[in-house]
């Protein structure tokens, strides 16, 4: 893995002390077909300093991709305040990248312009703009693929031009849901790697949505357990393990194991409540 | 339109003329003037355009966008009764041209008395086929509510609702009433082709094909109408002196359609209609004021108040020649 | 950087039986909204009916352009006096029988048809060139022809409105069988679908929206069509009236004939709305959230 | 219950130059199926001629229907003798540009108007039944306004074709700007996208098949809407021609009117189809595949 | 984990001796733009016994995918043969069951009608299959959500649903890409779970494509390897651990860690081919 530099960057951008996110009993309810409301998630509260790396776990359902999607703009809360920079919410705040969970590369671009797009977006010309995304391409392992379009790539290569669409816009606030689902093992850490490479050096706030633990505490700083849906913050998780980390050696030290042990214990309960609540609604 | 500006005698004013039906034979004159060449000869240079569905071109004419309309002569009144002065300049014919066809198969209908109950075509509302039906059928003591009017068309829609019995009998022109007539499927009722036939029929003369334009154009370009008029009337006596296939050798061949003889047939037949001398003939406007006073919603209204002198001149035509 | 571990409640309702202020809030803000947009409208309405009136009354001519006043005059006239041509609902009936005949005709063997062609890519291919080709035949030529072939009853404006609406609504169809996701047939062929079921469950529905947009111009199309079959030979409709209005230079009626047409489509617009609002309940809310900020 | 573990090749070239004989295979079918849709397509306007030819000569009336022999007498009539009208070309090179005007002004008032009112929620709340009733209004009393308002030029023509176009065009752009994927947008917003860099690079490449669609019945409309600018008043034109075959009870220019309308219309496709085939060279080689199983 | 019985059921439907799935050289090759063609796999040759369960990992974008894709007859092989059940596969074969990698859920139809849907094309009465339905909505944890749309779900719900859709038919031969990527990891062991039990009833014969090599190896009897693309069978390494497994002790056992390794070196080499493939296309 990558040397990793100290994830205190001074030249991170925001104002000290400001959080770069900032959720306070955050509150989203969906309208349902009979009219009456369902509520996704519930009172979350949580902050993000400029520069910080958490990932969120929870179970399947629990409401994780909306609480991004509040922070991300493309929703409003019901209730309660989402900031971003100190900032209220409203439309898309700048400098937030947002990964999706589900496919959102544009099925008529090729590769190259789709990587290319961000920057297109923001008004770089064509050459400039495609070096950098050329660039980009090479770093997610896509190179020689620059001019396939998306139907002729696998799940797992439309993940991955979607991860260098997300990072070539250099985001302060960066927001991943479960990026490295559909990889390979390897790929996967590669990914990874990457993916600090690049956050350790820009002071981005970054949060990460995943069902590896592993995975969650091996990046983050600090891990956010969510409840069953509707989903609010159940536990906050430091991971005070030294940076740069190499998975592979920290795995089986007794402080991930314990982080680990907390985590799962704490997640299972939600999901078996989760199940529970599944089974005796029909009963 | 800058045409005041042509109006002298000398130079080749433009003009351009809408024909309510280019091929029609009633409107024949107009054609056969340009191929007979007596525009260029009268000094004026005429861009003759069809408009082939009735009303609007009158409407065409007072937006402006052309100067003369070859229609026909109940228009003049009609646009009266909406304040509107368009008159007749020359008088290609003094009857209607048109005839009420009874089909083959329905023998019950013998004359005009005999309406009632019976589905009768026009070529369309409001048109003069459709006045001049219902006057036909009141004067014969048949209300206009005791038959039905079909807008049938004019041409192979017309054809074919006489065979097929969409209508019992119907007003048209010629060549349909030619072809009707030849393929058996009709015969003449009422024949308003010819004096006698609109004398007996209407009780008078019933002026119908004619040039007309607007009061303001005749007014402001009487050199440029002059030349007009000059052709018109060349063309009105070259007719009554040539027979029907010489009148046809001169159009273009195709008006013939897919049978020539019919065609000589249908001018034959419509050819005692034309005027000789492009003048409105004596009595003509009243009987037409007669039968839209009757049955024509915005001319009834105003029936009392129509000028009919103001809707032809003969000024030009006794000029001419 | 703080952070509220937040203890959770025992057993949090996950359904809100009630409305939350917020969401009455939202309602309330929906429908103000409806009400701007007919208000809007009628301003509009307002707004464009006198600036006619008053342009009618001092530069244009109202022989040509008639004005509000007059039509309203004739709606009148017509309503409660009846037409030249018998009572102005028995028109008004004979019309709308004949465009909802070809509309509802023509919307069938349209959807029909473009389902089959699209997904049956030999004879789309062989039939493709006659079926474009015959679109292009101009209406007007196609009604006389129809009134030659089927006589001067309903049923040949049936067949005008019929042509106008079934090529609208074919290409569409076509186009909506074709645009189905791959993988959502190939999910229903392992599944084990027929034929029929694959149509009926997999292509229809996601070409509905290919279809109902093609409807909402169809229905306007078969007034139209059924218009001009009047024009071409009839003895009673709207379009007997318009053309009767036209025969004598009167504006008003022309007018009056085109509102009262108007009228009828938005009445079988509304009613396709509602059908659309049914087949496509499953969509997402539509984008009114992304619309604002677009 | 076997399993044979294959050594790989130690540098397998990824990309096949040289088309592997299965693909000179696959290749040569898709040609020999061209050449079957050719056949089958030839065969059928065979039968039907045929079929056209023996009936007028036996049971119908041909005064009503012509046949075919009468029409192709009329067409080479024209193509060396000329018309009544003028050249034949003339005639045909009027009417196409009228149909190319209004088809390219219709078109691009539609896409704009459609995909703009599709985005823009209120705008199109309000305009909503305004445009769908302008829809309604039946296309030859417009022409016969348009000629009052542009004169009897090429303007009241290609006015008349661009409402047709227009409308066509119109509610396909608009539904399809309606049917884009959220996720494309949102993610087209998160990466900084412009209201017009938006509408370039998402909105109209996802609206281009409910455009491409409407296209294709577009351009019979456009040649439609000339032809009937033509009857309401004109001095040359392929439906003037049709309309003088009209009045003489010429079935055979009728037909032959009609037939060259359609070949225009079937160029004109070949283009549409042309610029489709560019504009969509993005997809998955079209589910032929798919359609052999369904 | 739920008790599993002998994975030889003497029930299982198919001929004995004759493999439920059969590819010899089974290669796939797509037309690309330029007219030349992309080879996807090549020379793929692989028997899958009735009631056998088969797990295949590979590098990202080796080609999968396109394996299943030739087995499930929806794409026809350039070259070679596919057989199911001893017939050349033409058409859907009878009895297969294919969960896509991609979301495949019918939007407009709710989570019920989505899962009856396969019962139902094959003319069972409404009240019947949906009686059935409910039965595994609520066995994949979906209870309570049977009248939602398909939008109204997260990531893993949609996935679940899928999954219920294509074990209700109870295929003999079932093909899973990547089923649980987007689940936490309890809902997925009790997926898994889920799994086991009608597969170890049904004797139908199982591929299972994943990139969680844990996974793989505890649920099944053999692991194929896949090499970079294009992909052909590299390596088969089978499982002899005696079933039921429970997953959390034999994780620990060295017979687990040795497959594991085993596995993990394989795979890694191939992953670096691509990986280095992808670089030096570019350079
Ligand atoms: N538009 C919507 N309408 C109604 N309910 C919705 C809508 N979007 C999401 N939900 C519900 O909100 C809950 C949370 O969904 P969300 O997508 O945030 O879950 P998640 O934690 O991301 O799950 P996963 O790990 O499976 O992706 C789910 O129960 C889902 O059904
Ligand atoms: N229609 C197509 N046209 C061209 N190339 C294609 C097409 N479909 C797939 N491919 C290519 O074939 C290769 C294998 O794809 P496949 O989807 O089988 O991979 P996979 O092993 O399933 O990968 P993942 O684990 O990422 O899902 C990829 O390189 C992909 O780009
Ligand atoms: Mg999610
Ligand atoms: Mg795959």
């Amino acid at each position: 893995m990558t040397d990793i530099t100290s994830r205190r960057d001074p030249h991170a951008p925001g104002v000290p002390g400001v959080p770069a996110i900032s959720l306070r009993g955050a509150t989203k309810r969906f309208a349902t077909k009979d009219g009456s409301a369902f509520t996704a998630i519930r009172d979350v509260t949580l902050d993000v300093a400029p520069g910080e790396f958490v990932a969120v776990v929870g179970p399947t359902g629990c409401g994780k991709s909306t609480t991004l999607s509040l922070v991300s703009g493309l929703e409003p809360a019901s209730v309660g305040t989402v900031e971003v920079a100190g900032q209220p919410v409203e439309g898309i705040p700048d400098g937030v990248g947002y990964m999706f969970q589900a496919d959102a590369v544009l099925p008529w671009k090729n590769v190259l312009d789709n990587v290319a797009l961000g920057l297109r977006y923001r008004g770089l010309r064509r050459a400039d703009a495609e070096a950098r995304a050329r660039d980009w391409i090479n770093r997610v392992g896509l190179g020689g693929f620059e001019d396939r379009y998306p139907h002729q790539l696998s799940g797992g290569m439309r993940k991955r031009v979607a991860m260098a669409q997300t990072l070539i816009t250099e985001p302060t606030v960066l927001l991943l849901d479960e990026p490295f689902g559909a990889l390979d093992v390897q790929t996967r850490e590669l990914m990874q790697d990457e993916l600090l490479t690049l956050w350790s050096g820009s002071g981005a706030a970054c949060v990460f949505v995943t069902h590896d633990l592993t995975e969650a505490i091996s990046l983050a700083d600090r891990v956010v357990v969510m409840t069953a849906g509707p989903a609010t913050v159940k536990d906050v998780v430091t991971v005070d393990l030294p940076r740069p980390r190499r998975v592979e050696e920290i795995r089986l030290t007794p402080e991930f194991i314990q982080l680990y042990k907390r985590i799962w214990d704490s997640l299972r309960e939600e999901v078996e409540i989760t199940r529970a609540r599944g089974a005796s609604r029909v009963a | 339109r800058g045409a005041a500006a042509d109006d002298d005698a000398s130079a080749t004013p433009n003009v351009s003329i809408m024909v309510g039906g280019i091929d029609k034979v009633i409107y024949l004159p107009a054609m056969l003037t340009e191929r007979l060449g007596y525009f260029d000869d009268a000094g004026v240079d005429v861009d003759l355009k069809t408009e082939p569905s009735g009303a609007s071109a009158e409407n065409v004419m007072l937006a402006g966008k052309v100067d003369g309309v070859v229609g026909f002569y109940d228009h003049t009144i009609a646009l009266q009764a909406q304040d509107k002065c368009v008159e007749s300049v020359v008088q290609l014919a003094k009857v209607p041209g048109e005839a009420e066809v009874v089909a083959t198969s329905s023998d019950s209908v013998g004359s005009a008395a005999d309406f009632g109950g019976k589905k009768l075509g026009v070529t369309s509302p409001g048109s003069s086929t459709d006045y001049l039906t219902q006057y036909l059928a009141t004067k014969n003591g048949v209300d206009t509510s005791d038959y039905s009017t079909v807008t049938a068309g004019a041409g192979s829609t017309f054809i074919a609702a006489l065979q097929n019995g969409g209508i019992d009998a119907g007003m048209t022109t010629d060549p349909t009433i030619a072809t009707a007539v030849d393929k058996g499927l009709g015969k003449v009722l009422i024949d308003m082709r010819t004096e006698e036939g609109t004398k007996a029929a209407l009780g008078g003369l019933y002026p119908a094909a004619s040039l007309y334009m607007t009061c303001d154009y005749v007014e402001q370009n009487p050199k440029t109408v002059q030349k007009l008029a000059d052709a018109f009337v060349r063309t009105m006596q070259w007719i009554s002196t040539h027979d029907a296939a010489e009148i046809a050798a001169e159009m273009p061949a195709d008006y013939a359609g897919g049978d020539p003889e019919l065609y000589v047939q249908s001018i034959k037949d419509s050819s005692p209609m034309f005027t000789t001398d492009g003048r409105m003939p004596e009595g003509g406007p009243e009987t037409v004021l007669d039968v839209l006073g009757t049955f024509s919603d915005t001319v009834k209204a105003k029936k009392d108040d129509i000028d009919l002198s103001k809707t032809y001149t003969t000024e030009f035509v006794d000029n001419a020649g | 950087m703080s952070l509220d571990t937040q203890t959770r409640p025992t057993a949090e309702p996950q359904q809100v039986p009630a409305p939350s202020p917020t969401f009455r809030l939202f309602r309330s803000r929906a429908s103000r909204r409806r009400s701007t947009v007919a208000l809007v409208r009628v301003l509009l309405i307002v707004v464009w009916l006198a600036s006619w009136e008053l342009a009618a009354r001092t530069v244009i001519d109202p022989f040509y352009y008639s004005m509000p006043s007059q039509i309203w005059d004739r709606l009148v006239d017509w309503f409660t006096e009846g037409t030249s041509m018998g009572s102005i609902w028995s028109n008004m009936a004979v019309t709308l029988e004949e465009a909802v005949l070809g509309f509802v005709i023509g919307t069938f063997a349209g959807v029909v048809l473009g389902i089959v062609l699209g997904r049956a890519r030999f004879l789309s291919d062989v039939l493709a060139p006659f079926i474009k080709g015959a679109n292009a035949i101009p209406r007007i030529v196609l009604a006389s022809l129809f009134v030659i072939w089927f006589g001067l009853g309903m049923s040949s404006k049936v067949a005008t409105a019929f042509v106008l609406v079934f090529f609208a609504v074919f290409f569409n169809s076509f186009q909506g069988a074709r645009e189905v996701d791959k993988v959502l047939v190939d999910n229903a062929r392992i599944l084990g679908a027929s034929r029929w079921a694959m149509m009926r469950t997999v292509i229809l529905p996601s070409a509905t929206s290919w279809i109902l947009a093609s409807m909402h111009v169809a229905f306007g199309f078969a007034l139209i069509g059924a218009i001009v079959g009047e024009f071409t030979g009839a003895d009673q409709g709207l379009g007997l009236l318009i053309n009767h209005a036209q025969g004598n230079f009167d504006a008003a009626g022309i007018y009056a004939g085109m509102l009262i047409v108007t009228v009828l489509a938005l009445g079988a617009e509304w009613l396709i709305t509602r059908l659309e609002q049914r087949l496509t309940s499953w969509r997402p809310p539509s984008g009114s959230e992304l619309a604002r900020d677009l």
